[in-house]
Parts: C-alpha cells; structure tokens; sequence
C-alpha cells in the first residue's frame, strides 16, 4: 500500500502539485485520470523519488519515503513503467531485463522465464537493442523490465499511449495479472477506457489537486464530472 | 570593487618612491643583483646549475666587495621571452646595479633592446642573437659570459671534417634560436671546408614524442651532430640506442648533449663514447677546475655541469670587476666597461671577452663519455685553446652567418 | 618503406596513449556529461606519481599501478566533493574542471618543478627488437601499444559482457531510470569518474615514458584527447578507438613527412568531421 | 521609449537607473584609470602603468568572450589564441619591414578573415562540442606559432621594434601608448553595450534562451550567432594588436592552453553577459598574476580555488553579484510603491519543464 | 549582410486554388518506429482545423515536420503552394507560418516585452541592427506593448517570463507566434494544463483572432475546439483516421472509441508497429 499525503511539488518555478492526498491499496489497481499538463506524471515522479515534494509525504506500508533517493525506493520495492517507455536503447533487451532483475528467490517471483512466457515476442527479440523495437515492444519491454525488480509497487505512466488497440488489451491483461499477484498497480492514464476497465479505484486530477474519486462505476455516472476534467 | 582594486593599486605605485638607478653612494649599502633565470620549464635544470655555480662563485670570490654587500635577487623566467622582458622591467624600475641573464636565447632577444635602452649592465650568459651583436656593439652595455651560441659547434665541425675524415653529416637539432645558431654554425664550418650536410632534423620545442625524430636519421650518414639539451638529450639519446644507431653511426653534439645535468639520467650503454665539442667538460684536467669540481660536488653533491662553470664564472667576472671599480657603482657605463675588461683563469680555462663580439676568447674541447670510478664523465680527447668567437671562418664570414641564423633555420 | 613501418608503428603507440587518455575522457562524457578538463591534468598528475614511485621502489610496474590508483582516488574525491554541487549543470561543471587544471598544475610544480622529466622503461623493455625485415624496433614502444591494446579489450569487455558495463551504458541512456530500477547511479558516476581519472593516470604513466611529464604536456595531451573525441564522436567508445588511431597516425606522418604542416594534420580531420558529420564519425546525434 | 504602462513604469525606471549608475561607474572608472596612469608613469617609469594597460587590454579580449558567452550562450576557450592571432598578425609583416599601420591593416584583415573562417565550423555545434571546439582551435593557432618557425619565430617570438605615429601621437611614448589603449577599451565598452542594447543583441539573448524557438520567430540564428561570433574574435584581435604594441614582444605561449583559460576565467568570473564583468575579471586576474604572486607563490592555486569557488557559489559572477544586489534594492525600492512586483530572478531560466524523466540527449546547457 | 531573411526567400505565390497547407503521404520514422504514416491532408485559406487524437498518435511530430524542426521520411509538404519540404525553419515562417509549442517555448530569462520585441523583428531586417538600442524601434515596442495587451498582459509586460503563470505563459507563447503577423497559425494544445477558469481565456483569445487567419490547432479538449474550428482531423498511431466537421467527428462512433479509449474490435490492421510518443524518438 502506498500513500500519497498533501503533496507539493514544483517543477523549476511552476507549482505544479498543490497538496495532492491519494492512497493505492495491494492487489488493487488504482487510476489517476486527468488532462494534459495536469501533474499526473509530475506525481509518479514524486513518488519515484525523481522529483521531490517541497511538502507532504509518500509512505510504503508505512514507512515514510521523503528525502530517499530513486534507487532506494526502487529498493523497498516500487517500480516504475515510465511515459514514453524509456527503454535503454543501446542494451539489448536481455539486458534492459537482466539490469535490475531482484529475485527474492519465492517461488512464483519474477524471472527471465517468465517475462518471455509472458510477452514471447521479447524472447523473440531478445538479442536485439532496445532501439530497433516497435512501439508495443518497447511498451512490453519496459513492464517486463518493472516487474523484474519483484516490486511491490508497480507506478504505470500512460502505458497506453500510442499504442494499437491490441497492445492496449494485452497492457490491460498484464495489469489484472499483476493485481492477482498481490501487487499494488498505479495508474496514470489519458485512456478512459483502460482505466475503467481494470482500476479498482479512480481519481481525477485537475489544476494540481484531486477533484474526485470513486469507483468505476460511480465516474461512468458522474457525467459533469467526466465532461469537465476528462473531456470525455 | 573595481575601484577598491584600483586604488590600492595606485597607492601601492605611489607608494614606494621614485624608481631608476640604485643608490650605491652610502658606505654598506647593498650592489643590487638582478638575476634572471628559468627555475622552472624546460630549461630548468639549467637554471638551476647556473644559479648553483653561481652561488658556488660568490662563496668563493665573496659576497662583499669594499663593504657593499651583493644582494642577489633570483627571478624565475620560466623559459618563456614574454615573462622575462615582463619581470625585466619591473626589477629595473626597482633599481639594479648589475643585470644578470637571462639564460635562454629567445629571452635575452626579446629583453636586450630593453636592458639596452636603459643602459643596465648586463651579462646575459650567451651571445646567439643578432640584436645582443647589435645591441652590444653600439651601446657597450652587455655582453655574454658563457660563449656564443655557435663557437663549440664551429670547431666540433673543423674536428670532424679534419681529424675525423667525415664528409657527410645529418644535423638533429631543437628548432629554436640556439638550435639554428648551433646547427647553423656548425654547417657553415663543415661546408667551407668541403663537408656536406645531407639532412637536417629540427625537433620543435614543444615536440610530443622526441624519438619519432631520431627515426627519421638515415642510415648511410657518416655521423650524426646534435643540438639538445635537457630532458630532449635523454630522450635523444636513449632513441638513439633503441633505434639501433648506437655503434652504428657516430653521435656528436653540443655541450648540454651529455652534459653533467643530464649525463646522471642517461641509460649508461647508450651514452658510453658519445662526443660533444664543448666549451667545459666536467674532466678537465686543470687545477682551477679540479678545485671548482671538488667544491661543487661538496656543496650540491653533483659534477658541475656546463651551466654550473658558467654561473661560477659569472660570479667571479662579476666581483673582480666590481673590485676595481673602488667602491663608486653610481656609473653604468663604467660598471659594463669594467665588466669587459676582466680577464680571469675560469675552471673551463683562461676566459678573455672580445671588443668585437663581446663574447669570450676562450678554450674549446672535444669530450667524450667516459666511466671513471663507476660515474660518468666528460673527458676531453682534443683542446682548441684559445678560440676567437669566429672559430675556423673569417670574421665577416662568421657575422654574416651569425647574422642569418639568429632570425631563423639555417637553409 | 621501412622508414614508413617505423613511423606507422610509432604512431600506433601514440594512438595506444591517446587512447587511454582519451577513452576514460569520453566515458566521464558519456555517462555524465561532465567535460573534464581537468583530464590532461590528471594524465600528468599520473605520470608524475609514477616518477617519483618508479624512483622510490624502483619498480616501474607499481609505479604504473600507483598512478592509477592514485589518480582513481582522486577522481572519487573530485566526484564526491566538487561535481557532486553541481550535478547536470554541464557548463558550470565544464568551468570548474578549468579552475581546477590551474590547481593541480600548480601543486604539480610545486612538489615535481618544471623541469621535464621522463619515466624509464625497466629491463629487457629498454632494449630493442630486430623486426622481419631488418627494422629495428623499441620494445619499450611495442609494450606501451601492446598494453594499451590489452586495456583497451579489457574496458570493451567490462562495458560490453558485463552487467556492471550493462549499467553503464543504460546510464548514459537514461540516468534518471537506471535510478529507478534501483541502482545507485551516484555511486555509478563516482566509479565511472574514478574509472576515467584511473585511465588517465594509466595513460599519464606509459605517456611519460614516450612523451615528456612537465607544466604544458597536460594542455598537450587533452588537445589530442579533445580532437581524438570530437573526430571519433563525444561519448563513444568505439569513437575513441578509431578517433586515436586517425589522430595518432595522421600527428605522427605530419611529423615525419611535413613537419611544417604537422599542426594542419591535426587540424584537418577536426574540420572535416565538423563540415560533415558535426557529432563525430561514431557519435550519436549531435545533444 | 514607451513606459506609459502602468506596473511596468517601475521596472523600466529601475532599469534605467542601473544604466545611469553604470554611467556614473564608467566615468569614475575612467577618472581612476587615468589617474592610475599618470601617477603611475610619474613615480614608477611605468610598470604600474603597464600593469593597468595590460588589465584593459585583456578586458577587451575577455569583453569578447563574455559577449558570446553570456548573450549568446556560446563560452569561448579558445579567446587568447585569438588576440595572439591578432599579435603576430602585427608582428609578422613589421618583421618583414611592414610600417606599423600597414601591419595593423593586415592583422585586422587576417582575424577577420580567420574569424569568418572559422565561424563557419563555430556555428555548427553547439554547447560543450562549441567549447571543446574553441579549444581546439586555440591549440592549433597556439600549435602554428610554435611551429610555423618562418612565419612566427617560433618559441622566440618576434620583437616589434616600433609602434605607430599619428600626428602629433608617437605610440612609442608608453604613456601616449596607454591612454590609446584606455580610448579603445572605452569605445569596446561602448560597442558591447550597443550591441547587447541592439535588436540583434537581444536576439542574442533570445537565441540563448531557446534557439529552436528563435528560429520558428524568423531567425536565422546561424547568422546571428556567426556575426557575434567575428564579433567576439575581433575583440580579442584588437586587443592583440594593443598587446603588442603595449609589449613589444609576442611569443606562443601568449596563445596556450593557460592563458585561453585565463582570458575565459576573466569573463566568467566577472559575470558572463554583464557589461563590466570582464573588466572586473580581468583587473582580478591580473592582480593575481601580478601583485599576489610577488607574495606568494603558489598564486595560481589560489586563483584556481577562487575560480572554481565562483562557478560553485556565485554562477553569475563577481559583477552579476553587484548588480543583482542593485536590481534588488531597486526592486525593493519599486515593490514599496507598487503592489506585486516579485523578486526579479537573475541569470539563466532553469531548465525547461518538460512532462517527462529528463532525457540525456536533449538536457539542457545551462550555465 | 544587408538581405534579410524575409527578402532572401521570395515572396509567397499567392495560392491559386486557395489552399494555405497540403501536405502529401507525410511520414517520419525513428529508427523503425514510425511515428507518422502516410498522412495526406489540405487546409484552404482561412479555414481552421483541429487535429485530434490520444496521445502519442504523432500530432506533434506532424506539426514539427510543419515548422521544419523534423525533417520528414517521406513525403512533401506544399505551404501556399509552394514546395517547403526541404526548407529551413525561420524561412518557411517568413513564408507565413507560425506555431506554438506544446512544452511553452517562451524565453524565460527575458522579460514579456522583451520576449515581444524579439517576435516583432523577427520578419524585419531590423533583427539584424547591432547600433540602435531596440527600445528606439518604438513601432516595434508599441505593437510588442499592444499585442501584449490586447491578450491580457498588459500589465506583466516586464516581469520575467519564467515568473508568469502557467496560462499567461500559454497566452504569450501564442503572442509570439502571432506577433509574426502569420497566414497560417500551427496552435499545439494550447489549452494544456490550464485551470477550467484559464481555459475560457484561452477559448476568448482564439475567438478573438483575424477571421483571415489559417489555423490548424492541436487539442485534446473538444469544448475548446467547438466553435474555434471548422472541422477536425483524428490522428491515431500516426494514421489520418478520418476527417469531418466538429458535429460529425462527435457523432463518429470509431473516433469515439479511439478516443475515449473505450475499444471494441476496430477494423484496422491490429498490431501494426505502433508509434511512439509525440515527437520523441527513442534514443537512436
């Protein structure tokens, strides 16, 4: 479980987060929903640790995460699929893999093996570099490289975006994959649809603070609420 | 901030008096030395051996002449014209009565004109520029100590051309002012006498790599004739070896090739019988020199090289003249006149200064690299004595050359 | 032709030290973007320590090792101190290695003086060998190509095969990532500025046994580091291969065969790689 | 002059008052160089004198370095080589008998003609490869006046016997020859401020901000950048004509590694893209050199400590502290009169915000 | 020296058919990602258009192919009909283009007005001037003062640019590439990250441009494009998907399924290589 508290984050002079409070439960996949230049990535950054909250705190199960750096957090468990993918483009995608593979040797943890059972066209590809990948494999690449840390917090930035609709579905399966796993899955989308499909909780972000939450259900219906903030 | 600066600039100028000549007419004041020499930089080893011989010198002469004590001040050039000429002014304008330095030739071409505009006496140590002929010449201020630039390699050539029997020879030289007087001189001789010098190898100064150079030497020369000094001797010389030339083409070369501020760095199999026409080796065998060796050895525990003879001898030209000049050092022109017209029994044999070069009448030898007691030595195995600066050619001959090459490489 | 053989195999051992100066310089680049020039002063800070621990122990091969170490511990004291203040502030960084080439120069001359010194080579590497052909050869200077062709192999198999190379490289990708799969990539940069200043070192330590160790041969040196980079690409390794090999060999005819225009050989790779090709021959897209 | 907007009256005056303060700084400046000078002349026969003299001459140099370094975001190494340049293209053609305004001519023709040159590869790169560049260029200019021994003399030099007469003007006169100096170093700070004043200036500046956008707002910013450019090398030509003249001497090591460093250090230390930082850079630097180093001789730790102390906690430089520390009183001043006016930031714009994990290709180059 | 760059490149050929833009099979590739596929569309003078489309479908790099920041892999793009696919930015804006940026551009270290008075030069030979102090342009200042005004900046005209909101800040990037005095306006999202309250300025600002302009605007909001454009182009995975005006790309079931992301089986080639973000190539 992480839980964000009254976070505020600026990015250089503009002030971005202004005291964002939101909480993603275990084996739960929660969805933050907001416009563009909303401050949706500006929070998972925060939460990474690649930015850093001038206010508030971000605690894991408890335990306050203020002030550590990325690879600490990394450590204790959150893992990050990045807008944009951001696969290393001159590792070959064994290695993207094997970069920051964690085993904690339980069984059912996540292993070369079952990354390539899990998406075979990386296994397919596996001696090539991260740069001569399609999109969608870059997208695949850079989950199965999150999963491999064995996270318990897994942070999804857009993994939608500019993807074929196919790819979409196979994110959205991965995503109800990992929550039977007992991972705790953030999601930040522009995707209505991903998002009501496989969260289990929503928020809307606008303006830098959270304006609603709910269940799926209950943004399907708040109309006014999906008109305004998502311009759906 | 700026004007904070400036200010105390200013007050620091107007601070400390009217500059110019030194006043020497109080009874104990002190005879101003200014000595200009590059304590670091290439040609700090021989800056260094320089000011040793000379302190070594005013051990041995004295350090007070008629109650005036010498105050020597040192100031580092670093090799480098610009910061010579740079430091030359300001220790005038701070008053000097005797102007020593500086060593290296691109330097006292470039503070002569200045040293000779204000009328400063002035031993430079070398004569290898056409405007320390002039300058000298017409002012009379200045004049070099240690020889000029071309006087060991003039007779180096007449001994290789006569006692030798080459006829054709490859010149490895540094390309800088001594390196074309050197070089030049020795090219002049050897060809007016029916030699040919077949190449020419100009290493610059800042050169990464010395022995790609020595590669360049042909291997159907009669013998090889070297102008280096310092770490580029060392390195000259062990490429010399490894290149496979050692003991299959004879090296020759000016005094610094193997002189005693290098010979210790050399690899001992590559140095063994290399020769150099010099104006001191460290052997001769005379009893000024022996004394001057012992007591040197004694004080820095090292053979006196070239430069350390030439700094002893600076010090004693230097107390003997001012000896006779009783005490009144208020006069310049005296002071450079008494300065030329000493004539003394250096370590490196009788040193007489020319009205027409001012630059010494003195002894050349031709030295080889020789163990003696485990150390290397330079033994003379030939005495020239008492060599005029135009050594085997005619005078106006010799000024025409000396003239060409001080401005640049001998064609 | 032999004449030619020589002057080749010379400057294939001047490419051997350009290429331990100049690969540890693109390395820092690469992975940090920190244009250390503050490189050419740590080459002959090496050279330096391996003198004076050639003439303390005599040994030249701990004089080699020393260096480097000495310098590796440096660079982390660097890193740890003065980069670290400044992180991603590429210019300021840039700067401040400046100011610190005139420190190090300085004390350098106070402890060594400004007389050139050079290293001696021990044994058998100061004899020579006769080559097929009759060209008689130094093995000192075969030994320095040899071991810097070692080095070389051995940092393409540390960045290439390795997982620690692995990191590397994707930090020069995207630090902020390898951060976040949770590697400490501040302790990455330290090892990586401290794995250049050790390469510098090294270089400092064969160099001073070719070239002379005195005030200015550090100017020297990063000048053939810098055109070496930009020729072969900022950042590359495999640019810094083929970056010396050029320099070097195109330096060295320059000096043998034209050496009046030798500075123009020099010069005249640089301009053409800017005309044409403004991110190097092996560079990536120019930042 | 249009400050009719209200709110923008007070920035606008604020500003204007910096620049009559910085008139009243020029004036005093000149009163004190001049007194320098003189009284320099008188009790020292010149060294002092000279000291000043080589501080403005280098400040010119350095005015160039701090025009396209801090306008335009492109920071010279390569600076020194530049005036050298301008040096032996004096001294070349005296030596070859050249009177000394025929030898100006050319050397002024020759640096422009290298500055046009080497534009041409200046402009194409950008950031560190700009400075790396630069370097490189220095080296090999320092490199040919070792080497190219017919031309240049090589290590020794070459020695200019005579300057120039104009009129009633003899050059030769060191003091004649300072106040010239002090004359040219005047119209340069003049000069850079018009430029920097001018609608090209403040492209300049917008180039430094963001080229790409300079671009899609109909600049063709390779022009611009390559004209200020020529700019800055012309600066150090100039400057190299009057250090020769001031010097009598000019060798290679005028043009090494060391001094393209000095002269760079100048400038930033100031204040890059201040209009008196490179002066204050220069007189710093110079007493370093000249005054420090009389009482201690390890002076170039000491300059290297300050420089890199500097670039750590003052980034916008001597100078940049003194008017930043201005422009806030007059910002306080103007806040008491108006409402809601903030606290300018000087300096450079952080680095651009962008929606995503910073990408090492496209960071920014921020000084 | 004396040739500007708006007098260097002749003057745009009145476009005969009265198209402002047509572009022609454009497609950009990076390093086998394509990111902008085929896309063949025109803009008649005077008319406006909005490109829709989820994020990362390659709106951004199209617009930047448009501007001449990218150069494209294929394809040719024809500005008032003359051939521009090959020329340099800042010639294709004396041409009469200009744009606004998704990530504001402003120049931050300069003030408002400053920001204005480079944009006002930006086509007059008068950017090239080193001796008269810019302030002396007073033409130039008044209509930098004016443009600033008339879209609510009146009274920020000297602060900094990096001090001002994030709407002001979207309201001067669109100054700047107005104060060209462009035939054809490229807007990327200019309403991005703006407060409900910000967006309505923005909505008030487009409203209130000349009629005669062209524009072609990115945005994800349709309350923003509703009334400011004519009709509407969808961009998905790099693909022109459709094109229509505002009522009919609403009533599009397949837009809205793209859009909105609510996906059932969509009859297009499922799994072709897909792109990536907006404008960013992964590093090659």
């Amino acid at each position: 479980m992480i839980t964000v508290d009254d976070v505020h984050t600026y990015r250089g002079l503009s002030y971005v987060l202004q005291g964002i409070s939101l909480q993603a439960e275990d084996a739960q996949c929660t969805a933050l929903l907001g416009r563009n230049g909303m401050g949706k990535t500006t929070l998972i950054e925060t939460m990474m640790g690649l930015l850093s909250a001038r206010d508030g705190d971000i605690t894991l199960d408890g335990t306050s995460l203020r002030g550590k750096e990325p690879f600490q957090i990394a450590k204790r468990g959150v893992a990050l699929v990045p807008q944009g993918r951001h696969v290393f483009s001159s590792l070959t995608v064994e290695e993207n893999l094997t970069l920051a593979a964690r085993g904690n040797g339980e069984p059912g943890a996540w292993t070369l093996e079952r990354v390539y059972d899990l998406f075979p066209n990386l296994n397919r590809r596996r001696k090539n570099r991260g740069s001569d990948l399609s999109g969608g494999e870059q997208q695949m690449l850079a989950i199965g490289r999150a999963v491999m840390t064995n996270p318990r917090v897994l942070l999804m930035d857009e993994p939608s975006e500019g993807l074929a609709p196919v790819i979409v579905d196979k994110v959205g399966e991965v995503i109800r994959l990992l929550k039977q796993e007992g991972l705790c899955v953030f999601l930040v989308e522009q995707n209505y649809g991903l998002a009501i499909e496989t969260a289990d909780r929503l928020y809307v972000l606008a303006g830098g603070q959270v304006v609603w939450q709910g269940s799926p259900a209950e943004l399907e219906a708040a109309d006014d609420v999906r008109h305004l903030h998502l311009g759906v | 901030m700026a004007v904070a600066t400036l200010v105390a600039l200013s007050l620091g100028a107007c601070g400390e008096g009217p500059g110019g000549g030194a006043d020497t007419s109080e009874p104990g004041s002190p005879i101003k030395v200014a000595f200009e020499v590059p304590l670091t930089g290439a040609f700090a080893a021989n800056g260094l051996n320089q000011k040793n011989g000379f302190e070594l010198g005013l051990d041995t002469f004295g350090r007070e002449v008629d109650g005036h004590p010498i105050e020597v001040r040192y100031i580092d050039t670093k090799g480098d014209p610009a910061t010579a000429l740079t430091s030359a002014r300001q220790i005038v304008q701070e008053g000097v009565t005797v102007f020593q330095g500086p060593l290296v030739s691109s330097e006292s071409a470039a503070v002569t004109p200045y040293l000779a505009q204000q009328k400063v006496p002035v031993d430079d140590l070398t004569l290898c520029s056409e405007v320390q002929l002039d300058s000298w010449q017409k002012n009379g201020n200045g004049y070099s100590s240690g020889w000029s630039c071309d006087h060991p390699a003039l007779m180096a050539a007449q001994w290789a051309y006569e006692d030798m029997g080459w006829r054709n020879i490859t010149i490895a030289a540094q390309d800088f002012s001594f390196g074309w007087e050197v070089a030049g001189g020795f090219k002049a001789a050897f060809e007016s006498l029916g030699g040919t010098v077949d190449q020419a190898i100009w290493v610059p100064l800042n050169a990464t790599d010395v022995s790609s150079y020595v590669s360049q030497i042909s291997q159907d020369t009669d013998a090889v004739y070297a102008e280096m000094s310092g770490v580029f001797a060392v390195r000259f010389i062990d490429a010399y070896k490894s290149y496979g030339l050692t003991g299959a083409i004879p090296l020759v070369g000016i005094t610094q090739l193997t002189d005693q501020s290098v010979l210790p760095q050399l690899n001992r199999d590559a140095a063994l019988g290399v020769m150099t026409g010099a104006q001191y080796c460290d052997g001769i065998d005379t009893p000024e020199n022996e004394e001057f060796v012992a007591a040197y050895k004694e004080k820095f525990d090292l053979y006196p090289g070239y430069y350390s003879d030439a700094g002893y001898v600076k010090a004693q030209i230097m107390v003997e003249a001012l000896k006779s000049l009783d005490g009144d050092y208020s006069d310049p022109e005296a002071i450079a006149e008494a300065l030329q017209s000493v004539n003394i029994e250096a370590p490196r044999g009788p040193v007489e200064i020319s009205d027409k070069t001012h630059s010494p009448v003195q002894n050349v030898y031709i030295c080889e690299v020789q163990e003696i007691d485990g150390d290397l030595r330079n033994v003379p195995i030939k005495t020239f004595e008492s060599v005029p600066p135009e050594g085997p050619l005619e005078y106006e001959e010799w000024e025409a050359h000396f003239r060409h090459d001080s401005a640049g490489r001998p064609e | 032709m032999n004449q030619f053989i020589v002057q080749t195999l010379n400057g294939l051992t001047l490419a051997g030290i350009m290429f331990l100066v100049s690969s540890g310089f693109t390395l820092v680049f690469g992975v940090m973007r920190i244009t250390n020039l503050a490189h050419g002063a740590i080459y002959l800070l090496g050279g330096y320590i391996a003198y004076s621990t050639i003439q303390l122990v005599g040994n030249f091969f701990v004089g080699v090792i020393v260096a480097g170490l000495a310098m590796a511990l440096l660079g982390i004291v660097l890193e740890r101190t003065l980069i670290k203040r400044m992180r991603g502030q590429v210019m300021a960084e840039l700067l401040a290695t400046l100011g610190l080439v005139y420190v190090m120069n300085d004390l350098a001359l106070a402890v060594w003086g400004g007389d050139p010194l050079s290293l001696r080579l021990p044994g058998v590497l100061r004899e020579s060998t006769t080559l097929p052909g009759g060209i008689i050869y130094p093995n000192g200077r075969m030994f320095i190509l040899f071991l810097a062709v070692v080095i070389g192999l051995a940092l393409y198999f540390l960045l290439r095969r390795t997982r620690v190379g692995a990191i590397v490289r994707a930090g020069v990708d995207n630090k902020a990532m390898v951060s976040a799969m949770g590697i400490n990539v501040r302790l990455v940069f330290t090892m990586v500025f401290a794995l250049g200043a050790l390469l510098a070192g090294v270089g400092g330590a064969l160099g001073g046994t070719v070239l002379s160790l005195a005030p200015n041969a550090d100017a020297e040196i990063l000048t053939f580091a810098l055109i070496v980079v930009i020729v072969g690409g900022l950042g590359s390794f495999e640019g810094a291969v083929l970056g010396s090999l050029i320099v070097g060999l195109l330096s060295n005819y320059g000096q043998a065969y034209f050496p009046a225009l030798a500075y123009f050989a020099l010069f005249a790779p640089l301009v053409l790689v800017l005309l044409v090709r403004p991110q190097g021959l092996l560079g990536r897209t120019a930042a | 002059m249009s400050t009719h907007t209200p709110g923008a009256g007070a920035g606008v005056a604020g500003w204007q008052g910096l620049l009559a303060r910085q008139q009243r700084w020029l004036m005093l400046l000149i009163g004190l160089v001049f007194l320098l000078i003189v009284s320099s002349y008188l009790y020292r026969g010149g060294f002092y004198g000279q000291l000043v003299t080589q501080m403005l001459i280098f400040a010119i140099a350095a005015m160039g370095v701090g025009f396209l370094g801090g306008y335009g975001g492109m920071v010279s190494l390569g600076q020194a080589s530049f005036l050298g340049l301008g040096a032996y293209g004096v001294a070349v053609p005296m030596s070859d008998g050249a009177d000394p305004w025929t030898a100006i001519v050319i050397s002024l023709v020759v640096t422009l003609a290298v500055a046009l040159l080497t534009g041409l590869l200046a402009v194409r790169v950008r950031g560190i490869s700009f400075v790396i560049m630069t370097l490189a260029l220095g080296q090999i200019l320092f490199g040919l006046a070792s080497s190219w021994v017919d031309l240049s003399g090589g290590d020794n030099g070459l020695i200019i016997p005579v300057a120039p007469t104009l009129g009633p003007l003899d050059l030769n006169d060191p003091i004649v020859l300072s106040f010239t100096v002090l004359v040219v170093f005047v119209l340069a700070v003049l000069a850079l401020r018009t430029f920097v004043a001018s609608p090209f200036g403040l492209a300049l500046r917008g180039i430094k901000s963001n080229e790409q956008r300079l671009k899609t707002l109909g600049y063709a910013t390779r022009l611009h950048l390559y004209i200020s450019w020529v700019i800055s090398v012309m600066f150090a030509g100039v400057a190299g004509i009057l250090f020769v003249f001031t010097n009598g001497l000019i060798t290679p090591t005028a043009l090494d590694f060391g001094h393209n460093g000095i002269v760079t250090l100048m400038a930033v230390i100031g204040g890059l893209g201040t209009l008196w930082g490179p002066t204050v850079g220069a007189i710093v630097i110079m007493l370093f050199q000249n005054y420090l180093s009389l009482y201690f001789e390890r002076w170039a730790t000491v300059m290297g400590i300050v420089f890199v102390a500097v670039v750590i906690f003052a980034p916008e430089g001597l100078w940049g502290l003194v008017t930043k520390f201005a422009r806030r009183l007059t910002r306080q001043k103007a806040a008491r009169g108006q409402l809601g006016i903030n606290e300018v930031p000087v300096g450079d714009a952080g680095a651009e915000t962008e929606s995503e994990l910073p990408d090492p290709t496209t960071e920014k180059v921020q000084q | 020296m004396t040739t500007s760059t708006a007098s260097a490149v002749p003057p745009a050929p009145a476009a005969a058919d009265g198209i402002a833009l047509s572009v022609d099979d454009l497609g950009r590739h990076f390093a086998g990602v394509k990111a902008v596929e085929g896309v063949t569309l025109s803009v008649a003078s005077g008319s406006r258009l909005g490109i829709i489309g989820p994020n990362g479908a390659g709106k951004t790099t199209f617009f930047n192919m448009l501007s001449g920041e990218l150069k494209p892999t294929s394809g040719r793009i024809h500005l008032f009909g003359r051939d521009v696919t090959s020329l340099a930015s800042h010639k294709r804006v004396a041409l009469g283009l200009g744009r606004t940026y998704q990530i504001t551009r402003v120049l931050r270290g300069m003030t408002v007005l400053e920001n204005l008075a480079v944009a006002t030069h930006g086509l007059s030979g008068s950017k090239l001037d080193l001796l008269r102090p810019w302030r002396r342009y007073s033409a130039k200042v008044e209509e930098a003062e004016a443009l600033g005004a008339s879209f609510g900046l009146r009274h920020r005209l000297n602060a900094y640019a990096e001090e001002l909101s994030h709407g002001e800040v979207r309201q001067l990037e669109v100054c700047l590439a107005l104060a060209l005095k462009p035939k054809i306006l490229l807007l990327d999202e200019p309403a991005a990250g703006l407060s409900p309250a910000e967006r309505v300025d923005i909505r008030n600002l487009l409203n209130g441009l000349p009629k005669e302009l062209t524009l072609v605007m990115i945005e994800h909001d349709m309350d923003v494009l509703r009334g400011a454009v004519d009709d509407i182009a969808v961009l998905h995975l790099g693909e022109l998907v459709t094109r229509g005006s505002v009522a009919e790309i609403q009533r599009n079931e397949l837009v809205r399924e793209l859009y909105l992301g609510k996906r059932r089986q969509i009859d297009r080639t499922a799994g072709a290589d897909p792109a990536d973000s907006d404008g960013k190539a992964p590093h090659a």
